[in-house]
């Protein structure tokens, strides 16, 4: 009875959002506010739940990292109280008058992500790729590969006009990007409809049982 | 008589795993008292070295060694009898300790991935063939060192490195004010015409920035964009709408407006009732933007910055409603929405290259630049590349496409 | 201290991050896995910060009347009721609790329908916008056509080589354009990052002193 | 006003209808077309079904929010399936909030149907924010990044985790996601681990991973809910995305006859304007 209920009202939110369709209501607007407080709501808890207190909370109060314990003994015991006080420092922003402190905070983690991201980043898209477009003109298939490739690069080249054979190779870099953003706008289109086939078969089937 | 040692071999072959789901309902000791009687007496031969040393081709955490071992005379040779081999670890000498694992005959190296760093190990050995075992070769000790660098990652080092030079040596040299070359964008005269054309027709121009906060390089590529528009429609005294989804690109945008206005010297036509917050909320915003787009009927729609899933419905409404539409964004899912449906757009780096070629900033200026010459660097790569492969070396493709 | 301390921060920070995939000693590798961990701490307090300035917004809304401050209450009233069930209700977040009732029943339609809503849009496009005005975008209407047409059992039954040339448009012409991309993307992503590194672009430390 | 305008000028809610009714029609009347399995998905099913049983698990990254619902839970349902068929252990983690309840959802209703004991079979590790950060430190060790499971278990309390160290220790790795944390797992995990990535995405993303399976940086893909259904062939267990297979075709039919005919009335709207303005002149 209970998922009876509970199901009814996951259609009838259903329903007000596809409600926009005809045009712009209350109800839609209803389900629109309340998704937004409930979604904060629950990343919050599940933000708390699985990271802050067994990642932040227990190696601070429960002095352990991982499996190891450490006891307020070992040398190395406040070192776990520092993400949690740089965590801290963010939010004085709050407080106008020492809002500058939490840019220290910032600048690690802005930095720190801008960091890791730099090699993988190099290898996985670029030279990878590369390695990958280093192809043996032995059929027809690498041929394209290869001048799409670099007509491609080409037509994101800004540092020459592109005229004579950039001019060529940048036209043919376009008639590639076409044909990819073609297939994207195709796979685009299916993802779309996949949606509403899935809203459709959870109001036929989960809700009215009719399939 | 070795024929009938040949069939007895099968037949234990058989027996023994059907003796052991026998011991699983009741043990029966029988078969394993004749065991014995089959065994191969003559052990094989020793493996003939066995040496022992950090791993050191690939850089390691010090997790690692290396060893290797001449094969048993009896290995592939001999009396050919050789099943495989042996490999023991202890961590004191004379020892035998744990057994590692079982090598398969024929192969003469092993790489030990569990050691702990720093730890002295030793090392033995034994060959078997299926019955008994040799004697013992020992080696070592040895330790797994750390290495202070990843030479499997040289070429992304290095490659690096060059790229960044080159950013660096860009964004220096603007800084100073030289002048960097950088093509003159089409996109931007097609931005001129539809401005051009509203002013004729005395309607409005509208200006998206997108949905993307302040901090995202697409809405900074766009405020610099609009900063040129709004100094076109100041000039022509055109009304220029900028409807935002953040409150805080709003602030932003009138700031852009407003100073635009009054360098071209007619701060009186700035209107800050036309920079408009409308809603956070995606389908809200679309759903605004087109009321306004229905009710005001601007003759030019720019969207220029970062779109998702909204760019459909803004487009859509646009075409309808007759405007000349141009767009720019780098959120490649969004594009082949805004090329069927718009005049023109600035597809991808296209955006960041205009917003580096109106504003002039030697940062954005840098990015662009070095990152052009690394195109080239990398079309150069894949010319090599298809060089090497083509006389067979293979060894330089596999340097930079590492892991 | 207001300026210069967090940009040292954050190019010490990234320098370090950077330099230490090329070295595997473990004096190194120790205090990048404690510096990882920082990271992710940092993450989500800056994520519980976004939670804060929500409530901010609207409590604004609902104090200074404005015209849809019903709604701003509707918001508020539903983040506090899922806080409630999170923290304060015994079994917090198990399945077939009131807390994921509510999360699946409310937040899973909800998010899951608005995006099905493009479906309807992309259609209305279809027939109203998508243009094949320039050989551009008749290029790209062409292959979208095969694509959708190649990608649905219905395809293989209108001819068997629609398949195929689908799966020539995804792995050949496809391949290189979004390569190309791949790549001018990559670089701009590691430019980026490297004058962040370097103090040159410093958006994030935001106006003021 | 000629009547190719008009034409186009219909009120778009009778657009609205006509997708509706496309969509609906094929559920009550379904044609069962057969579903081609393509190279992507099989190579992804070949690299799932080359695990050995009951040793070393598979990590299968829930990593997907509502809003993707309908594209990605029939790939979760079927890898699970799956993997439980071939008595693979499983271990769920996720990378977005809302994964969490999604992840168990997918989990409990799989584990149940077939019958899999939790903490032997399979396990969920729960959420953890930061993804290049957690992605990067499961590679040096997991345990730093999940002290424990989702229930607060200690991880190395868990049977079916015993051993298991780090990606070393993981044969395959699929990711789930409709936003970028399936190239997450490819650039943090398989580039400096040599990790095998798996993923499956929504297909709005599906076209720009074609590099990426190239190269090998991935070894399968699944593209949307066509690639859910193809794996639920494969698997011989059609669900939800071979049911949706049929509106599938009809709508997309419907809307490259909208396109077609949208660009005949928009040209011959344009060719008729131009022929009354010649002969106004």
């Amino acid at each position: 009875m209970a998922t009876i209920i509970w199901t009814t009202i996951g259609a009838i939110l259903t329903l007000s959002v596809y409600s926009f369709l005809y045009k712009d209501n209350p109800f839609y607007k209803f389900a629109e506010h309340l998704v937004v407080g409930i979604s904060a709501g629950y990343y919050l808890v599940i933000y708390y739940f699985n990271f802050i207190q067994p990642n932040v909370v227990a190696p601070v109060f429960l002095l352990r990292i991982g499996n190891e314990a450490i006891g307020l003994g070992s040398s190395m015991w406040w070192l776990a109280l520092i993400p949690g006080i740089l965590g801290l420092l963010l939010y004085t922003r709050f407080f106008p008058k020492f809002g500058w402190v939490g840019r220290w905070s910032l600048g690690i983690y802005v930095g720190g992500y801008a960091g890791l991201g730099l090699s993988p980043i190099m290898q996985a898209r670029v030279l990878n790729q590369i390695g990958a477009n280093a192809l043996p003109l032995t059929s027809i298939t690498n041929v394209f590969l290869i001048v799409g490739l670099l007509g491609t690069l080409t037509y994101f080249f800004f540092s020459m006009k592109h005229k004579g054979v950039l001019g060529v190779l940048a036209r043919v870099g376009i008639v590639f990007l076409m044909v990819g953003f073609g297939a994207s706008f195709g796979y685009t289109v299916m993802s779309r409809v996949s949606l509403l086939i899935g809203r459709v078969s959870f109001l036929l089937h989960d809700w009215l049982h009719l399939i | 008589m070795r024929r009938v040692f040949h069939i007895l071999l099968v037949l234990l072959a058989l027996i023994a795993p059907a003796a052991g789901s026998l011991e699983a309902l009741e043990a029966t000791p029988i078969i394993e008292e004749t065991e014995p009687v089959l065994l191969d007496v003559v052990p094989p031969g020793p493996p003939c070295s066995l040496t022992v040393r950090d791993y050191l081709e690939n850089s390691d955490f010090g997790d690692k060694i290396e060893i290797e071992w001449g094969l048993s005379p009896d290995d592939g040779s001999g009396a050919c009898d050789v099943t495989g081999y042996i490999l023991s670890r202890a961590l004191a000498e004379g020892e035998v300790g744990e057994v590692l694992d079982e090598i398969s005959s024929g192969v003469t190296r092993y790489i030990d991935e569990s050691v702990e760093p720093g730890v002295e190990y030793y090392y033995n050995l034994v060959s078997h063939d299926g019955t008994s075992p040799s004697g013992r070769v020992w080696a070592g000790p040895t330790a797994g060192r750390a290495n202070l660098f990843q030479w499997s990652r040289f070429s992304v080092l290095v490659l690096m490195v060059v790229f960044f030079a080159m950013v660096a040596r860009f964004t220096a040299v603007a800084g100073k004010g030289a002048k960097l070359f950088v093509r003159r964008i089409p996109g931007l005269n097609a931005i001129e015409e539809a401005v051009g054309r509203a002013t004729e027709m005395g309607r409005p121009v509208l200006y998206v920035p997108g949905i993307g906060e302040i901090d995202n390089i697409m809405t900074i590529a766009s405020l610099n964009i609009l900063s040129h528009v709004a100094k076109i429609t100041a000039r022509y005294d055109t009304p220029l709408i900028v409807p935002t989804a953040r409150a805080v690109v709003m602030s932003a945008a009138e700031e852009v407006v407003k100073q635009a206005y009054t360098e071209v010297g007619n701060p009186d036509a700035y209107n800050p009732d036309n920079i408009r917050y409308l809603s956070d909320a995606q389908f809200a915003f679309a759903g605004a933007v087109n009321g306004i787009m229905l009710r005001e009927k601007p003759a030019a729609n720019l969207y220029m910055g970062a779109f998702w899933a909204e760019s459909l419905l803004l487009a859509e409404t646009g075409f309808e409603a007759g405007a000349i539409q141009v767009a720019g964004t780098a959120m490649v899912s969004q594009l082949p929405f805004f090329v069927t449906a718009c005049d023109f757009t600035l597809m991808g780096e296209e955006l960041y290259a205009a917003s580096a070629y109106l504003s002039r900033e030697p940062k954005l200026l840098g990015g662009l630049k070095g990152s052009d010459w690394m195109k080239v660097v990398s079309i150069a790569l894949i010319a090599a590349g298809i060089i090497a492969r083509a006389v067979g070396l293979e060894s330089f493709v596999a340097w930079f496409q590492t892991q | 201290m207001r300026r210069q301390f967090p940009l040292a921060l954050c190019f010490i920070a990234g320098l370090f991050m950077a330099v230490q995939y090329f070295i595997p000693h473990p004096t190194v590798q120790d205090m990048y896995e404690r510096l990882l961990i920082w990271l992710q701490t940092l993450l989500a307090f800056a994520f519980l910060l976004g939670t804060v300035s929500l409530v901010r917004v609207h409590y604004h809304k609902i104090r200074h009347r404005a015209d849809d401050r019903g709604y701003s209450l509707v918001t508020l009233l539903a983040l506090c009721l899922m806080i409630g069930l999170g923290f304060f209700h015994s079994a917090h977040h198990a399945q077939g609790s009131p807390f994921d009732r509510m999360f699946q029943n409310v937040q899973v339609p909800i998010e899951a329908t608005m995006f099905s809503l493009l479906a309807f849009y992309v259609a209305s496009a279809a027939f109203r916008a998508f243009r094949a005005r320039t050989l551009e975008s008749t290029l790209l209407l062409v292959a979208a056509c095969i694509v959708m047409l190649g990608r649905v059992p219905i395809g293989d039954m209108i001819h068997s080589s629609i398949p195929v040339a689908t799966r020539w448009i995804l792995e050949v012409p496809n391949l290189a354009a979004k390569r190309g991309i791949m790549i001018g993307v990559g670089l701009g992503m590691m430019a980026t990052s490297l004058k962040i590194i370097l103090g040159i672009e410093r958006a994030w430390m935001g106006g003021g002193d | 006003m000629n009547i190719f305008e008009r034409f186009m000028n219909i009120d778009r809610r009778w657009i609205f209808l006509a997708i509706g009714i496309a969509v609906v029609i094929p559920f009550f009347f379904p044609l069962g077309l057969p579903i081609s399995v393509t190279e992507p998905v099989q190579n992804l099913y070949d690299a799932l079904d080359a695990i050995p049983p009951n040793g070393q698990p598979l990590l299968l990254a829930i990593d997907y929010a509502p809003a993707t619902l309908p594209e990605l839970e029939p790939m979760s349902l079927a890898l699970l399936r799956h993997a439980f068929r071939n008595d693979v252990n499983v271990a769920v983690l996720t990378l977005h909030p809302a994964g969490y309840g999604l992840a168990e959802r997918a989990l409990n209703k799989v584990a149940e149907e077939m019958g899999q004991v939790y903490g032997e079979d399979y396990c969920f590790l729960g959420f953890r924010p930061g993804i290049s950060a957690v992605i990067l430190g499961m590679g040096v060790n997991i345990v730093n990044v999940f002290p424990e499971d989702a229930y607060g278990t200690p991880l190395n309390d868990i049977p079916m985790m015993d051993g298991i160290r780090n990606y070393d220790d993981i044969p395959l790795l699929i990711s789930l996601a409709g936003w970028g944390a399936a190239e997450a797992w490819v650039l943090y995990a398989h580039q400096p681990y040599g990790q095998r990535v798996g993923a499956g995405v929504t297909a709005v993303m599906a076209t720009d991973f074609y590099p990426f399976l190239d190269t090998g940086q991935l070894i399968g893909l699944l593209g949307g809910m066509r690639g859910a259904a193809e794996y639920e062939e494969l698997i011989d267990h059609p669900d939800e995305g071979v049911r949706g297979m049929d509106s599938q075709s009809s709508v997309h039919i419907l809307i490259i006859a909208l396109i077609v005919l949208g660009n005949i009335a928009y040209f011959g709207a344009r060719r008729k304007r131009r022929q009354m303005e010649r002969e106004a002149a």
